[in-house]
């Protein structure tokens, strides 16, 4: 029998300070076993459990693409006992991966349509692995316009960075980079709040486009009203949640929003979902 | 027993003991390497979470030295100290430690000779009762043949038979 | 009408009439300081869904006050459901509830001016654990009404810390609602002696049966936490054992954490509790979790002289100290 | 299905031979009250015990169970890599488990079984087990479990369903897991034949049926406590999680884990680390949704942050969200360890009927 609890050994291959505060970093992990890589065939908007022999497990989104081979990715936000933990973590240390877990975004759904995704802060790591998978070259044709909206606190505070310059020149996407603030005067792109700027870009509603958002919950609050104005259907708002979870195969009972566990029938849910159950998240 | 060699874990006040631990180290005053050191701001800062800790994680007794009385760097941390180490103590043995394996001193900074004596003592104290018994975590390892189980140690009956005794 | 009586006389009948006095009295009560706006709620007892169980509750009409009830099986501490309240609430208290509101206003969990207390004289609780012996009765049995009927209260029926009560009537009140009850008078001596009696059995043990007594005493706990949820002084943002960095407390079934959970717990109440009996009511495993408070508690009496919760003007005695404090343990 | 009759006498020779085969499992009085745990050698069931104060979920659900062990020291093979804990899923034998108990093993399986994940754990646990039951002739004044989709004689989670009969045990054998057991015990001949061949067995005659469906209904007339369910159903979950009743329901309720460990269905755990020295271990854990720690986020945020709300999701997940997921009427057995246990008597029946019944 499978046990879904038993973490992949990985190694830590490369570890980057994420953004100007430090309280980010990004982690590369190889497996051990290169079979292991495969059975870890993951979808953008999944999440894995990082495994920390000792200290515990986290869930935390897949950044890396299902394009990308040899490594899995995750931005890892500095905050409780295992994150402390890992943002000691050297490259070449040993600990865990189980996954991928949770659903992803429909994909399949969404082949034809025109997309505009919707990102804050560092909730944007499903969203890099979304954009990444959208714009390798055999993917990029199955879908439509693509919009970006993604906000952060700071210039220093944006995550991926370099990836944003590069996605910024190419005419196949269409990014909307907002910082709340800013005193640097070179400053080129959007200022204000992530509700703010979608307002002023999204593309008209309609039935062939559909909103991914994935954001802070006060994020989250002030941009769907926004969406609403502009008409989209509540079935066309798809969002991606949080809650805290220990299995992530959703037998321990904790991340239930309802009668849908996060974990296992989420974490991503259309709005028109989310609308019938509790928001105990 | 003449090989053990105790385990003490040693929680000293930054302004008078630990003051006292360096003045016997420069001094080359002898005390036993048995104690191993954690530095606190005042005694009035060690927590009974941490005595047990200590016990937990193999420590065979546990010394705590703070300033003498009025003289504590924050006034009145070691007058507070002072009752929650009394009541701490009692409470400990109560719950079946030994006497012996926790010791409370006042050192101030300047007296590196009493802090080398005080360890002897402590170490030597602690040397006499043996390795520590009780309140230590178990060695971790897999307990599958009793947990499909309800805990129950059916052959000791003591606290029913006692609390039978007291209801009767 | 003056209550002195001799607990081992009390006899249901009588107890029945004592609690059909208290409850009306207690909804006259509670009907008018709602009418007259003196307070938003009433935090009271009312009937259990099942014969001799009873269940705090929470009313906030004067229609409502009819549910409010007295009996010998208000076990439960209401002091444990007014901390942290913003708005003005009645308490319906006797002795050990209004012990531990004295602990919450002097710890500021609560203003006396937030606080309507009802005052009740109390002839103690009956054990819990004798309804499940005398009355774990078949469903199909009719003879639970007979049971209840000639159920007498006598002193070996109450729960183990209201025979040793200390203050069966209420420290402060805003009215009471009878005549108080006749306290115990008894010397230091007498209750170091007597009150004490069951701490005085575990000292008088060797050190390794001491360990192993509360071992097997704890052997059946399954750290379900009702005693420290039962506690009117367990209040803590984050108790010590959902602490993670460090973490004291393992989560497991290791009996040395769960003597390390009872062990902080207890010490954690030193010179607070007032061995009101609430641990121990709210235990499903009916273990005697009280031993460990009570121990501090004498500890407090003897070294001293502190009795929790008994006067608004007395800091609790970790919170003070004497420049000439025992200190012939330290070297 | 085939019915036999043991005598009493023989009974207890029985359960001692079956031990060469299976580790027994069954209820014990450990100092006020009854418990399942493991038989030690020459130990017998206690076949008249009311109720065991914990359920014996445990079996199969212990309330802390290692799932891997570790190694930290980087010298060591195979360091910082979970290695699987030695298990042992020899079959087990529980008797005298009460009908509602074994059949919350099968709400249980539920959730730790199911299309896209297995619990290793509990499915290899379970299968292990063989459920001896006993019929429960004289229910006490908690059980509502005929209300539950199951009652004392309920014979659909179990192997063997043991009637007590006078001076016998009438054993209706429901599954050949269950004839194993009995042939281990010597109560029938390998072949499963009976007839003259065991001393003190017997075939039950034909009249057996209706004695068993006597007891039965007897045994269900002395239920007094009803609960329904029916409109609960019917109703939107968002309608039953605002209904204004939820603050009052939960005003006593200590948000203790009493009712969670006690109960035979609550299924919630936590995972846990624990490291002594360089060697850990990384166990499951019984956790109560009563507890803040159980959703708290790391940033501190706790989607059920009030106490009330975590009184709520308890019996919403009970009564109303394991009705919706899976369509197999509710999660409780009616057992009725709950009610007696409960510190402030929160009583699932009337809060039942008050989300079945209330606006």
């Amino acid at each position: 029998m499978h046990n879904p609890y038993k973490p992949y050994p990985v190694r830590i291959d490369d570890i980057q300070i994420a953004t100007e505060d430090k309280s980010l970093r990004t982690f590369k992990f190889v497996f051990l076993d290169p079979e292991d890589e495969e059975r870890f065939a993951y979808k953008s908007g999944q999440f894995a459990e990082l495994s920390i022999p000792g200290q515990g497990e986290i869930p935390i989104g897949i950044a890396s693409s299902p394009t990308e081979k040899g490594f899995v990715m995750f931005t890892v936000f500095r905050t409780g006992k295992v994150t402390s933990y890992l943002h000691e973590m050297k490259v070449g240390d040993i600990m865990g991966i189980r996954g991928p877990l949770g659903n992803w975004y429909p994909w399949d759904k969404l082949e034809g349509k025109n997309i505009l995704i919707i990102g804050g802060g560092f909730a944007f790591t499903t969203l890099r692995s979304s954009i990444k998978m959208v714009l390798d070259p055999p993917n990029r044709k199955k879908f439509g316009k693509i919009d970006v909206v993604y906000g952060a606190r700071t210039p220093g505070m944006l995550l991926y960075k370099e990836e944003l310059m590069e996605w910024e020149k190419r005419d196949d996407i269409n990014i909307h980079i907002t910082v709340d603030s800013t005193n640097d005067p070179n400053w080129k792109y959007h200022t204000g709040f992530v509700p703010t700027i979608t307002e002023k870009v999204a593309p008209p509603a309609d039935n062939d486009t559909y909103a991914i958002i994935c954001g802070p919950p006060i994020m989250i609050k002030f941009t769907q009203p926004v969406l609403d104005k502009l008409g989209y259907e509540h079935d066309h708002i798809i969002m991606s949640l949080e809650n805290r979870m220990k299995c992530g195969i959703g037998m321990c009972g904790r991340c239930n929003i309802g009668k849908e566990l996060v974990c296992k029938d989420g974490p991503v849910f259309t709005l028109e979902q989310l609308n019938k159950t509790p928001r105990e998240y | 027993m003449s090989e053990f060699e105790p385990k003490i874990i040693t929680i000293l006040c930054n302004w008078c003991t630990y003051g006292a631990a360096d003045l016997a180290g420069v001094s080359r005053f002898q005390y036993p390497p048995n104690i191993r050191v954690i530095r606190v701001p005042c005694s009035g800062r060690v927590s009974p979470k941490m005595i047990l800790s200590a016990f937990h994680n193999g420590a065979d007794g546990v010394w705590i030295s703070g300033c003498h009385p009025g003289d504590c760097h924050y006034i009145t941390g070691n007058y507070y100290a002072r009752r929650k180490f009394m009541l701490l103590k009692n409470f400990l043995e109560y719950n079946g430690i030994e006497p012996g394996r926790i010791h409370f001193s006042w050192i101030s900074s300047a007296e590196g000779v009493k802090f080398a004596e005080v360890a002897r003592d402590v170490v030597e104290s602690v040397r006499q009762l043996g390795p520590a018994k009780y309140f230590i975590k178990k060695e971790l390892d897999d307990n599958d043949l009793c947990s499909c189980l309800n805990k129950s140690n059916p052959d000791n009956n003591l606290a029913k038979n006692i609390l039978e005794e007291q209801a009767a | 009408m003056t209550m002195n009586i001799n607990q081992s006389d009390i006899n249901k009948k009588q107890i029945d009439i004592i609690n059909q006095q208290y409850t009306e009295k207690i909804r006259e009560s509670a009907k008018k300081v709602l009418l007259e706006k003196k307070v938003d709620v009433v935090i009271g007892f009312k009937n259990g869904t099942e014969p001799m169980t009873t269940e705090p509750c929470l009313i906030n009409k004067a229609s409502d006050a009819d549910k409010l009830i007295w009996n010998e099986h208000c076990r439960l501490n209401l002091a444990n459901y007014v901390k942290g309240r913003k708005d003005k609430a009645a308490v319906v208290a006797k002795g050990c509830d209004s012990r531990n509101l004295v602990n919450h206003i002097i710890e500021h969990q609560i203003k006396r001016e937030n606080l309507y207390i009802i005052g009740v004289p109390c002839n103690g609780m009956v054990d819990k654990s004798l309804n499940l012996k005398e009355l774990k009765v078949e469903a199909e049995s009719d003879t639970m009404q007979e049971n209840l009927d000639l159920f007498p209260i006598n002193r070996d029926m109450l729960q183990d810390n209201c025979k040793t009560c200390i203050k069966r009537n209420p420290v402060i009140f805003d009215e009471m609602i009878a005549e108080p009850v006749k306290e115990r008078e008894w010397t230091k001596e007498e209750k170091l002696k007597e009150s004490f009696e069951s701490v005085n059995k575990i000292e008088a043990m060797a050190e390794s049966d001491r360990w192993s007594f509360f071992n097997d005493m704890l052997s059946s706990c399954t750290r379900c936490y009702a005693c420290r949820n039962a506690c009117p002084l367990c209040y803590c943002p984050t108790c010590f054992v959902d602490e993670s960095r460090p973490q004291w407390v393992g989560k497991g079934t290791d009996l040395i954490d769960v003597r390390t959970y009872h062990f902080l717990r207890a010490f954690h109440c030193a010179g607070r509790c007032t061995d009101c009996g609430a641990c121990e009511a709210a235990c499903p495993m009916n273990i005697k979790v009280r031993l460990f408070t009570k121990k501090l508690d004498k500890e407090c009496f003897e070294n001293f002289g502190w009795e929790a919760g008994m006067s608004l003007d007395e800091r609790p005695p970790l919170d003070v100290y004497k420049v000439n404090d025992n200190a012939n343990f330290i070297r | 299905m085939k019915i036999i009759k043991i005598d009493k006498k023989i009974w207890s020779d029985g359960v001692e031979k079956s031990r060469d085969s299976y580790r027994l499992i069954g209820p014990v009085k450990d100092r006020e009250f009854h418990q399942f745990r493991e038989l030690a050698k020459g130990e017998q069931p206690d076949m008249n015990y009311k109720n065991s104060r914990l359920s014996p979920k445990s079996i199969a659900f212990p309330q802390s169970e290692t799932m891997f062990i570790y190694d930290l020291d980087e010298k060591a093979e195979e360091h910082h890599i979970m290695q699987d804990a030695e298990k042992d899923y020899s079959p087990r034998a529980v008797i005298g488990i009460r009908p509602y108990d074994a059949k919350a093993f099968k709400i249980l399986d539920l959730n730790f079984n199911n299309s896209d994940y297995q619990d290793p754990y509990w499915v290899n646990a379970y299968n292990c087990t063989t459920f001896i039951s006993l019929a429960v002739n004289s229910p006490d004044k908690f059980d509502f479990s005929t209300s539950c989709a199951t009652g004392p004689f309920d014979d659909s989670a179990v192997d063997v369903l043991l009637v007590d009969y006078n001076d016998s045990y009438l054993a209706k054998i429901m599954t050949d897991k269950g004839l194993a057991w009995l042939n281990a015990a010597g109560f029938t001949t390998k072949n499963g034949e009976i007839d003259g061949a065991v001393t003190g067995v017997s075939e039950a005659g034909e009249d057996i049926y209706e004695i068993i469906e006597k007891l039965k209904a007897d045994a269900e007339s002395k239920i007094r406590s009803k609960i329904s369910f029916d409109k609960i159903k019917e109703k939107s979950i968002l309608d039953i999680f605002n209904a204004p009743f939820w603050e009052d329901i939960a005003f006593a309720c200590l948000n203790c884990g009493t009712c969670t460990y006690s109960c035979p269905t609550c299924w919630c755990f936590d995972i846990q680390d624990e490291t002594n020295g360089r060697k850990g271990i990384r166990q499951k854990n019984w956790d109560s949704c009563m507890t803040p720690l159980f959703t708290v986020h790391a940033t501190g945020h706790n989607p059920r942050h009030n106490d009330w709300e975590r009184t709520r999701q308890r019996f919403m997940h009970k009564l109303k969200y394991f009705q919706d997921k899976y369509n197999q009427g509710i999660m409780c057995v009616g057992c009725g360890r709950c009610v007696e246990q409960c510190p402030a008597n929160i009583d699932i029946r009337n809060i039942c009927n008050q989300m079945n019944n209330g606006e």
